[in-house]
């Protein structure tokens, strides 16, 4: 079973954001960028399937600037068979929905047996790709998943939701995201960086797809965040009860 | 009169290697020689002998000639036609075969036709006087004496003169002021005892060597490393200088010591059956001269051969274990180091210096003669009884005394008193008297290494010293290492000029190493280049060139008296003296472009003035520039005095002596003689070819490389040559001051000192002592 | 304008999200509620008296029992023929079916709306919250997930709408459900724990630290910190230090219980989303930063919260 | 706290931009090894640093190594830490192909080598010696050794160390006593004490090969009698994995003032079996091989704990509040301002930086230097090359560690009380730092080996490879313009080491002493020199970027901003150092022994 592994290339974890003064968005000039955690998470699951067997070929594909070849050559590292780059001009936002358009016109080509994604990516925090996807390959999903098993042609995930855990069964082909607790990626061992810059790297565009990636939501300021607004005094415990579960802890 | 204005005409017989050079070193001191022999075996040439020695001496290397003018004055004959041409000539030198018939039939004709008083003289090594006149009339007796020359004549200083009891003291003093003067010699009087000196006590100390060697089981590398060096013998060691002298030689001398020295003697205790020897002889084993000798060379394997004691078969040379720390330089603790190197050493030294104090009174009268024969005779570095001083006075008699052998008489007389010493600044020896004398040199030799005993220098830094010689000279000596020419050299040049212009009336530039000066310090230079240090290498060039200029247009005559090599800034130091009185073996040259530089402190500008003026060259700038061009470019050295003067190194008006103990005395005659109405030269002016004399140089330059005689990069260095003979932009019309020619040399001398690849060349001649070809 | 409001519910009563949805999908016109589920009529009726809800539409069918996406987006998509939005709370169910609902609408979503400042004019945060963006849809129909903590919840009561079944096209057979574990997972770890409870030095000893700290945070699913004070003091091992010379953390909530606040503790856990400090020393810096306050003995009060968590 | 992030914008600056013109050409063999691979490799391992080894470094220095009956336990996670470590690669590095390892070139692997060192210096001895032992085998040991060993040590699944040093000798080895008897059987029994053996014995691999020089029962004395034998911990069986033990055991284990997590033994040898390695009393010939590489390293170890040092500071200046600007408050709002807005705060921080990037950008050349040493196809440029390495190895072993201390304590500095306070972490790096001063032959060796040995050797033929570049590079930027400030610095200083270079060679010849009196002051002004060619040189590279736009202008201008401190604040030590060296001896050697 082929697997196909859409990546990201975002401001690296570590790296405190700093917004505009002139409010059109985050200041990413020579700011550190890297892998979105959550796709290092989705690749390693990849290769850990194929390590058992359950896949044969891993297939790693990335929407993005020329530079994204960067985060495609670690997933290949990693352990990712091939990879694909559909490349736009640097600096252009591709919205989600465009993402998913091209994602499903090479799941076409590819027609892999799983589709595994990052739930979200770091810098836009939109979560919908994975489903977008889904939805437009008429295929089940398997979101926030935090164990993947494979069973012949179905695959048995768990999934983390708001309180708990829940575990479904899709029919494959179907589409996976990934959360926190699903694995912890490997290093890149030193033998495969030196071999992923021989693996086959391609190189496409939008149009070959036939995808218009023209945005569909216009930004038109960005902010800080407000700052933190002085605490309040709570009389008693009741009242502390209520705030948090408010807050959707309890 | 002096022997040398007595002597004008000399007749040489026997056209051996002996008797040949020794007509040709007459010939060098520019007296007219005859050189006869017998007639050829067959041929109509009754000459061919004596012309085919002549033919011969013209390709030796080292050659005997030192100049192709000074063979022209041998005029050569044979003793059946020409034997009464002897009457023409002041002085009659046999050097015929060592058989006492022959000679005697010899000296019974010549008796006959020679004039009374003209000298007669023998070169027998053998032979004793006594037995040579057998049978002569008296006049010839007064008339006869032995004059025993060393091989090579020409470069041999020692010669030994054995006067008859019935020699007339006229005739011997007037042959050997001659010797000394005209061919160069340091006479060492010596008694008529066989071998004479340096022979007598060579050869024994040769067959000691040799058999200690085999009966201590040394291999000869060991034996070469503990007799060589450390007691101050050239440093081929026993068994290296037998190769080079001859291992068939060995055998003869043998014999004919055997055969006339007295019974008893100790030389008797060291003759062997040497089955190994005469088996090298038999199978062409001779030495340097043959396949080689108790050392070889295999071309095959590139390897240096050795002769293995007690096989007697070659074998890979051993590199010997390295001496015990401190026996190097120490003599005492050379021959009390444990194991093998001091059991040879002591076997050696004890016997051979014992032998020498015995000899005192016997076959000379003092120790000094002993000490010279064996220094300018067998090379040694100290003679016999200096090394006794060094060994330490007394010891070697108190070992002798401790292993129950006859301590000789002298070593009794001195007990522990040194054998030379120095009081009131004069060098004196002990008698076998017991009493010290002065060393006295022959009338008229002045030493600074006798000046020096007397008294401080007046000036003096790390690498020269100012000395003051008498009557208002003063002597300029380089003291660096090899006589390198150094900033500190040219600082203390700049201090010599006031401080003679105030006190004295001329300088000489002179001093007793080896060699006059090799040049420019090239260690410091290429250091100063890997730091990259070229305004202070730009400084020290200017600085050179400066101080030379100071010496030439200095208020007082300048006199360059160099000996051996004069190169490089060596050889530029002369070129600015207002005269030089050079020895007759002094080896002159312009050599920088071997190393890919160029003459640097005014060698090429002085070159050019020289040669514009000699009258042989066709006149117009390009014919000068194109001799010094091919002078510089090809490092042409002289091989002699008279050499330099055929190349310009000399001007023709300039002085040679022959006598190396001399030259001081000739150099500073020569200064005070200008020193009367002295008037510094005027600076040159020159007129030179420009580009199109360029391009004509650079063409001869392609055509040498074409020919493989010239690397790319020599094209290079040549082109840089060019730029200063020919003026570089100025073209022909522009008239180029000396200052200005100074400058054009800075200038290429920067550009190729700056350049990989002359560093490249320095680097390998510091490193390998040959120049590197790229 | 019409809106469709997906609403979160346990087939008997609606959760709070979707009622903080409710006021949000009113700010943009007519709200109609989508209950859909197995036997949901209880929630259908407790949705039809949100105040605010226009008209309940009701799904009843095994298929959506357990809101599978695969299932509901088509029900959805067929009935945004007749309405212009489409809302669901940024809860992970919402967060699951909207995004597959906005694309079979050809729709580009905005996720996690914390503000509506126009018909088509949204804010929202981006960069983990470190950037607020402003975005204004171009496309002809809305599809927003809303953040619940960001509008105020619509009133249960009050609301007296009429509910309509309507039904959809069942069940794909794309998914299947399997089962659910609402049990709390083990304590997670300090590095990646949601909620954090730290203890300090008024916790005395390592038995009462255990005793009060511990029974709060098993309430919470939290993990469990202390200052290091607590952990030199040998109350808890080392590696429960939070502080610039421990862990460094940021959780959702950090509890500070008998925590005075110094710099080095700050240090570790400052950029925690929201702070509440419990401490008897109303002055202590802990509550210059803490986002809720409560002042008073600690023995008392965790106690009183544990219990009514 | 312990801060440490890869400077990988600095060390790409020195990898791929600021040598491009060396003059020692590309190398083909490390053709492959293209920017986008070498940026790669570089980031793995800074991540692998930041995320493994880093928090692993204090732990490790407060647990410490623990000898229990002869096993030593490594601080918790070292083992975990080592595995990943090996499994990744890491310890195949700079080995060579043909045992299984990268080729890496060292100028990436030194960078890496720096990583290791900054984030956790004591864990990074364990995998250095098994590379200093894998030199060793690899240029001396007989093809069967090599087969039997060398895979297993490039591979990290066995461990190597080096067993030199014994209680009575260390710096002077010629009075080495450990003995090797040889056996019928081709092996030899080494028996004998070794003292401070680095990683002597660990629970982080199955075998420990341990290299051991010793003298066989023919040995001639001193220093030319020495051999090199190669003894296992335990003997490998036929099929090549860990058979019996063999005769060596821990004795003890130091209890020192730093690089607590690194077990520096007390070995015993009692008749251990072990090979020759080599040939025999040749032992000092093997060591001499990798000599160069190793005391690079060690320089390397300097610099890493010396970024470290520096990172940690400058995340505390940033942090900690206290007093107001003297320019006036720079951050009213809050309580205080950063201490990072004073200016001696400054002081500390901007040297720190320049001695790290200037210490970078020097071990950048010397380790290009290794590589043509090693790899270049053009006989002069190997010569050139390694004329550079043997001047360069002393320079940068000492400059790098002495200037490392002084990081160290400065970054104290910075921290006021908390520095000296264990749980800051920073004193830490002063006790780490502090032995890189003294082992792989202290610094005061290294003076002499460049001033007794380097200056005068073939004329000062090694002095070339490093004056002809610098002097040239003056000669064509001492011209108007920004440069011209800068480059008049760099003369001055370098006119000032020519003529020092000149004394000693000239006073040395005469007297060695006077030469050892001037042999601190001579390798820091060669340092100082050589770190002001390098800062020449990138701002010039940083000022042409900036005139072509280049995008990451911070980092250019940050670099000229700390060339430019450099050369004003920190060169001016070069005319200290020529004033000392000009002083000559005198008042060194006067004062009598017993006076002191």
């Amino acid at each position: 079973m082929k697997i196909l592994v859409p990546v990201k290339r975002v401001i690296d974890y570590n790296v405190k954001p700093r917004v505009k003064s002139d409010g059109s968005g985050v200041d990413l000039a020579n700011v550190k960028m890297s892998m979105n955690p959550f796709d290092e998470i989705a690749v390693e699951e990849a290769i850990r399937l194929k390590e058992k067997g359950a896949a044969s070929e891993i297939v790693a594909v990335s929407v993005g600037p020329a530079k994204a070849q960067e985060t495609l050559r670690t997933a290949l590292a990693m352990g990712a068979d091939r990879a694909v780059l559909v490349q736009v001009e640097d600096g252009a936002e591709v919205e989600p929905l465009a993402v998913a358009k091209i994602l499903k016109a090479v799941a076409d080509e590819e027609a892999p047996g799983l589709v595994i994604c990052g739930k979200q990516a770091i810098d836009d925090d939109s979560n919908q790709v994975g489903q977008m996807l889904a939805a437009l390959l008429g295929r089940p999903q398997g979101t926030f998943a935090s164990a993947v098993v494979v069973e012949g042609d179905a695959v048995v995930v768990t999934r983390e939701v708001d309180g708990g855990l829940e575990t479904v069964k899709l029919a494959l082909p179907a589409v996976v995201t990934t959360d926190l607790r699903l694995n912890e990626p490997r290093y890149a061992s030193l033998p495969n960086i030196m071999k992923a810059k021989s693996k086959p790297l391609a190189v496409k565009s939008p149009a070959d797809f036939g995808v218009d990636v023209t945005p569909r939501l216009k930004t038109l300021k960005v902010a800080e965040p407000p700052v933190r607004s002085a605490g309040i005094k709570v009389p008693d415990v009741d009242t502390l009860v209520a705030k948090l579960k408010e807050m959707g802890v309890a | 009169m002096s022997g040398a204005d007595a002597i004008r005409k000399v007749c040489v017989i026997g056209a051996g290697t002996m008797g040949a050079g020794i007509a040709a070193q007459v010939a060098n001191a520019g007296i007219p020689v005859l050189l006869l022999d017998i007639l050829p075996r067959e041929g109509d040439d009754r000459d061919a002998v004596a012309k085919g020695a002549v033919a011969k001496m013209l390709k030796t290397d080292p050659a005997p000639f030192m100049s192709k003018a000074a063979a022209k004055l041998v005029e050569t004959g044979n003793i059946e036609d020409h034997l009464d041409k002897a009457a023409e000539c002041d002085w009659i030198v046999e050097a015929i075969v060592e058989r006492l018939d022959i000679k005697q039939a010899l000296y019974a004709r010549l008796e006959a036709v020679k004039r009374p008083g003209t000298a007669v003289s023998s070169n027998t090594s053998t032979i004793p006087l006594n037995a040579l006149v057998d049978g002569r009339g008296e006049q010839f007796r007064k008339d006869f004496l032995i004059t025993h020359f060393f091989n090579p004549p020409r470069y041999m200083r020692l010669i030994e003169i054995v006067r008859g009891t019935e020699t007339d003291a006229g005739v011997a003093g007037r042959v050997e002021d001659f010797v000394d003067r005209m061919l160069g010699k340091r006479v060492v009087p010596t008694k008529d005892t066989p071998g004479f000196i340096a022979n007598r006590i060579g050869t024994y100390w040769l067959a000691v060597a040799v058999n200690a060697a085999i009966d201590q089981g040394l291999t000869i590398e060991e034996a070469d490393q503990i007799g060589g060096k450390p007691m101050g013998v050239p440093k081929t060691g026993i068994f290296g200088l037998i190769d080079l002298v001859g291992v068939d030689l060995m055998p003869l001398l043998t014999k004919s010591l055997t055969s006339t020295l007295p019974a008893g003697d100790p030389y008797f205790d060291t003759v062997r059956p040497m089955p190994m020897v005469d088996a090298m002889i038999a199978s062409g084993y001779t030495g340097r001269k043959g396949k080689g000798g108790f050392y070889a060379f295999d071309k095959a394997t590139k390897t240096k051969q050795s002769r293995d004691l007690a096989t007697g078969e070659f074998r890979a040379t051993i590199k010997p274990a390295p001496l015990p720390p401190g026996t190097e330089k120490d003599l005492a603790a050379l021959v009390s180091a444990p194991g093998k190197v001091g059991a040879y050493a002591w076997e050696v030294l004890g016997k051979v210096l014992g032998y020498a104090a015995d000899l005192v009174g016997v076959v000379a009268d003092d120790v000094v003669a002993i000490d010279d024969a064996m220094k300018l005779g067998y090379n040694w570095q100290y003679g016999p009884f200096e090394l006794i001083d060094r060994l330490g006075p007394g010891q070697l008699a108190a070992r002798l005394a401790a292993e129950g052998r006859k301590v000789p008489v002298i070593l009794q007389t001195a007990g522990e008193r040194p054998f030379y010493r120095v009081e009131e600044g004069k060098r004196q020896f002990l008698g076998t008297d017991g009493a010290y004398h002065d060393v006295v040199r022959p009338a008229g030799v002045l030493l600074l290494e006798d000046i020096k005993l007397a008294g401080k220098p007046i000036i003096k830094n790390g690498s020269a010293a100012l000395w003051d010689v008498g009557d208002g000279v003063v002597a300029l000596e380089f003291t660096g290492k090899m006589n390198a020419l150094d900033a500190d050299v040219m600082a203390l040049i700049g201090q010599t000029i006031p401080l003679v212009q105030e006190k004295y009336k001329a300088l000489v530039i002179y001093n007793e190493g080896s060699n006059f000066s090799a040049g420019a310090n090239l260690g410091l230079a290429m250091f100063a280049v890997n730091i990259a240090a070229w305004s202070e290498i730009e400084k020290l060039t200017k600085g050179g060139q400066d101080a030379y200029l100071a010496l030439k247009y200095a208020p007082f005559p300048v006199v360059g008296a160099p000996a051996g090599l004069a190169l490089g800034g060596g050889c530029e130091v002369l070129l600015h003296s207002d005269a030089i009185q050079a020895h007759a073996e002094s080896y002159i040259g312009l050599v920088e472009c071997g190393v890919g530089l160029i003459p640097g402190w005014g060698g090429c500008g002085e070159m050019i003035d020289r040669w514009r003026h000699n009258p042989m060259l066709p006149k117009g700038p390009m014919p000068a520039v194109a001799k010094v061009f091919e002078l510089i470019s090809t490092a042409t050295v002289a091989k002699s005095a008279a050499e330099a003067k055929e190349l310009g190194f000399l001007r023709p008006t300039d002085g040679v002596s022959m006598n190396r103990d001399r030259l001081l005395a000739d150099a500073k005659a020569r200064a005070l003689a200008l020193a009367e109405g002295y008037e510094p030269p005027q600076p040159p002016e020159f007129r030179l070819p420009g580009a199109g004399g360029k391009a004509a140089l650079t063409l001869a330059v392609k055509g040498f490389q074409a020919q493989g005689l010239a690397t790319p990069y020599d094209g290079v260095v040549a082109d840089a040559l060019a730029d200063i003979l020919t003026g570089g932009e100025a073209d022909l019309v522009d008239v180029l001051t000396e200052a200005d020619m100074r400058a054009l040399e800075r200038q290429s001398f920067m550009k190729l000192v700056r350049d990989p690849r002359s560093q490249a060349r320095v680097e390998h001649m510091l490193e390998t002592g040959k120049p590197l070809r790229n | 304008m019409n809106v469709l409001v997906w609403v979160e519910h346990d087939n008997a009563s609606v959760k709070d999200a979707t009622l903080a949805a409710v006021t949000a999908a009113g700010q943009l016109g007519e709200v109609t509620a989508l209950v859909a589920g197995a036997g949901c009529d209880g929630a259908a009726a407790a949705a039809a008296q949100i105040a605010g809800v226009a008209k309940v539409l009701k799904a009843d069918d095994a298929a959506y029992a357990h809101a599978l996406a695969e299932n509901v987006a088509p029900l959805i998509v067929a009935l945004m023929a007749d309405y212009d939005a489409f809302v669901a709370p940024a809860t992970s169910h919402g967060k699951n079916v909207a995004p597959r609902v906005a694309a079979l609408l050809d729709v580009m979503q905005v996720s996690e709306v914390l503000s509506i400042d126009g018909p088509k004019t949204f804010t929202r945060p981006t960069y983990a919250g470190n950037a607020i963006a402003t975005v204004e849809s171009s496309d002809a129909k809305l599809v927003l997930t809303v953040r619940g903590t960001a509008f105020a919840k619509a009133a249960a009561t009050g609301g007296s709408a009429g509910i309509e079944a309507v039904s959809g096209t069942g069940d794909a057979g794309l998914s299947h459900f399997v089962g659910a574990e609402i049990a709390k997972s083990e304590r997670p770890e300090l590095g990646s724990a949601k909620v954090i409870v730290s203890g300090g030095r008024a916790l005395k000893d390592a038995q009462t630290f255990q005793d009060v700290i511990f029974p709060l945070a098993d309430k919470l699913g939290a993990g469990v910190g202390a200052s290091r004070a607590a952990v030199d003091a040998g109350y808890v091992p080392n590696d429960y230090q939070v502080g610039q010379t421990g862990k460094i953390v940021a959780p959702e909530v950090y509890v500070a219980v008998g925590i005075s606040g110094a710099i080095q503790h700050l240090a570790g856990m400052k950029d925690s989303k929201t702070i509440i400090a419990i401490n008897k020393d109303e002055d202590a810096p802990i509550f210059q930063v803490a986002d809720i306050g409560l002042v008073g003995d600690l023995f008392a009060l965790v106690p009183e919260l544990t219990g009514k968590l | 706290m312990q801060v440490y992030d890869a400077p990988l914008r600095d060390m790409r600056f020195v990898l791929n931009e600021l040598y491009s013109d060396d003059g020692f050409g590309a190398l083909p063999i490390h053709a492959e090894f293209t920017p986008d691979l070498t940026d790669a490799i570089l980031e793995e391992a800074a991540k692998f640093c930041r995320e493994v080894l880093l928090p692993l470094n204090r732990p490790g220095d407060e647990e410490g190594c623990h000898l229990e009956n002869g096993v030593v336990r490594t601080p918790a996670g070292f083992i975990e830490a080592y595995k990943a470590f090996a499994e990744g690669g890491w310890t195949s590095l700079a080995s060579s192909p043909e045992w299984g390892g990268q080729g890496v070139p060292e100028a990436v692997g030194k960078l890496v080598e720096e990583m290791i060192c900054s984030a956790n210096l004591s864990f990074g001895l364990y995998p250095g010696l098994t590379h200093g032992a894998v030199c060793a085998i690899e240029g001396h040991a007989s093809d069967a050794l090599k087969a039997a060993y060398l895979p297993k040590l490039v591979s990290g699944e066995w461990a190597g160390t080096m067993c030199l040093t014994e209680p009575h000798c260390g710096t002077d080895l010629g009075l080495l006593r450990t003995r090797a008897v040889p056996q019928d059987d081709g092996s030899y029994k080494v028996s004998g004490a070794k003292i401070f053996i680095s990683a002597g014995e660990h629970d982080l691999t199955g075998n420990i090969v341990h290299l051991v020089l010793a003298r066989l029962p023919d040995a001639p004395p001193g220093i030319k009698g020495i051999s090199l034998f190669l003894v296992p911990k335990f003997l490998p069986k036929e099929d090549g994995t860990p058979g019996p033990r063999n005769g060596v055991t821990c004795a003890a284990i130091e209890h020192k003032m730093g690089l607590k997590a690194s077990a520096t033994c007390q070995m015993l040898f009692d008749n251990a079996t072990g090979w020759l390695v080599g040939e025999p009393h040749k032992g000092m010939a093997a060591m001499f091989t990798m000599m160069n590489a190793e005391r690079l390293s060690v320089g390397i170890q300097g610099l890493g704990v010396g970024e470290a040092a520096y990172q940690s500071a400058v995340w505390y200046a940033k942090d900690r509040l206290q007093g107001r600007s003297l320019a006036g408050a720079k951050y009213p709002d809050k309580p205080a301002d950063p201490i990072i807005v004073h200016p001696d705060v400054r002081r500390m921080l901007m040297t720190m930086r320049a001695y790290n990037e200037g210490c970078r950008a020097l071990s950048g050349w010397v380790a290009r230097a290794l590589d043509a040493e090693a790899h270049s196809p053009d006989p002069e440029v190997r010569k050139r090359a390694s004329d550079f390495v043997a001047l360069m190895t002393p320079v940068v072993k000492a400059l790098f560690t002495d200037l490392a201390s002084d990081s160290a304590n400065l970054a104290i500095q910075c921290y006021g009380g908390h520095g000296y306070i264990r749980e800051s972490g920073v004193e830490q790096y002063a006790r780490d730092a502090r032995i890189t001063m003294i082992y792989e032959g202290t610094n005061g060796v290294q003076a002499l080996d460049l001033v007794g040995r380097k200056l005068g050797a073939n004329m000062g033929r090694y002095l070339r490879s490093f004056f002809h570049p610098v002097s040239q590079f003056i000669e064509e930027n001492n011209v108007d313009g920004p440069m011209k400030p800068m480059v008049e610095g760099l003369a001055r200083a370098f006119g000032a080491l020519q003529l020092s270079t000149a004394t000693i060679a000239q006073r040395g010849m005469k007297d060695p002493e006077e030469a050892g009196a001037a042999s601190a002051d001579y390798l820091r002004l060669l340092g100082l020199v050589a770190m002001g060619y390098c800062f020449a040189k990138s701002t010039k590279i940083a000022g042409l970027k900036l005139f072509f736009g280049a995008e990451d202008k911070a980092f250019y201008d940050a670099k000229i901003k700390t060339a430019t401190y450099f050369f004003e604040r920190i060169l001016p030590q070069a005319t200290a150092s020529f004033l000392a060296i000009k002083a000559g001896k005198t008042s060194m050697m006067a004062l009598a022994d017993d006076a002191f």
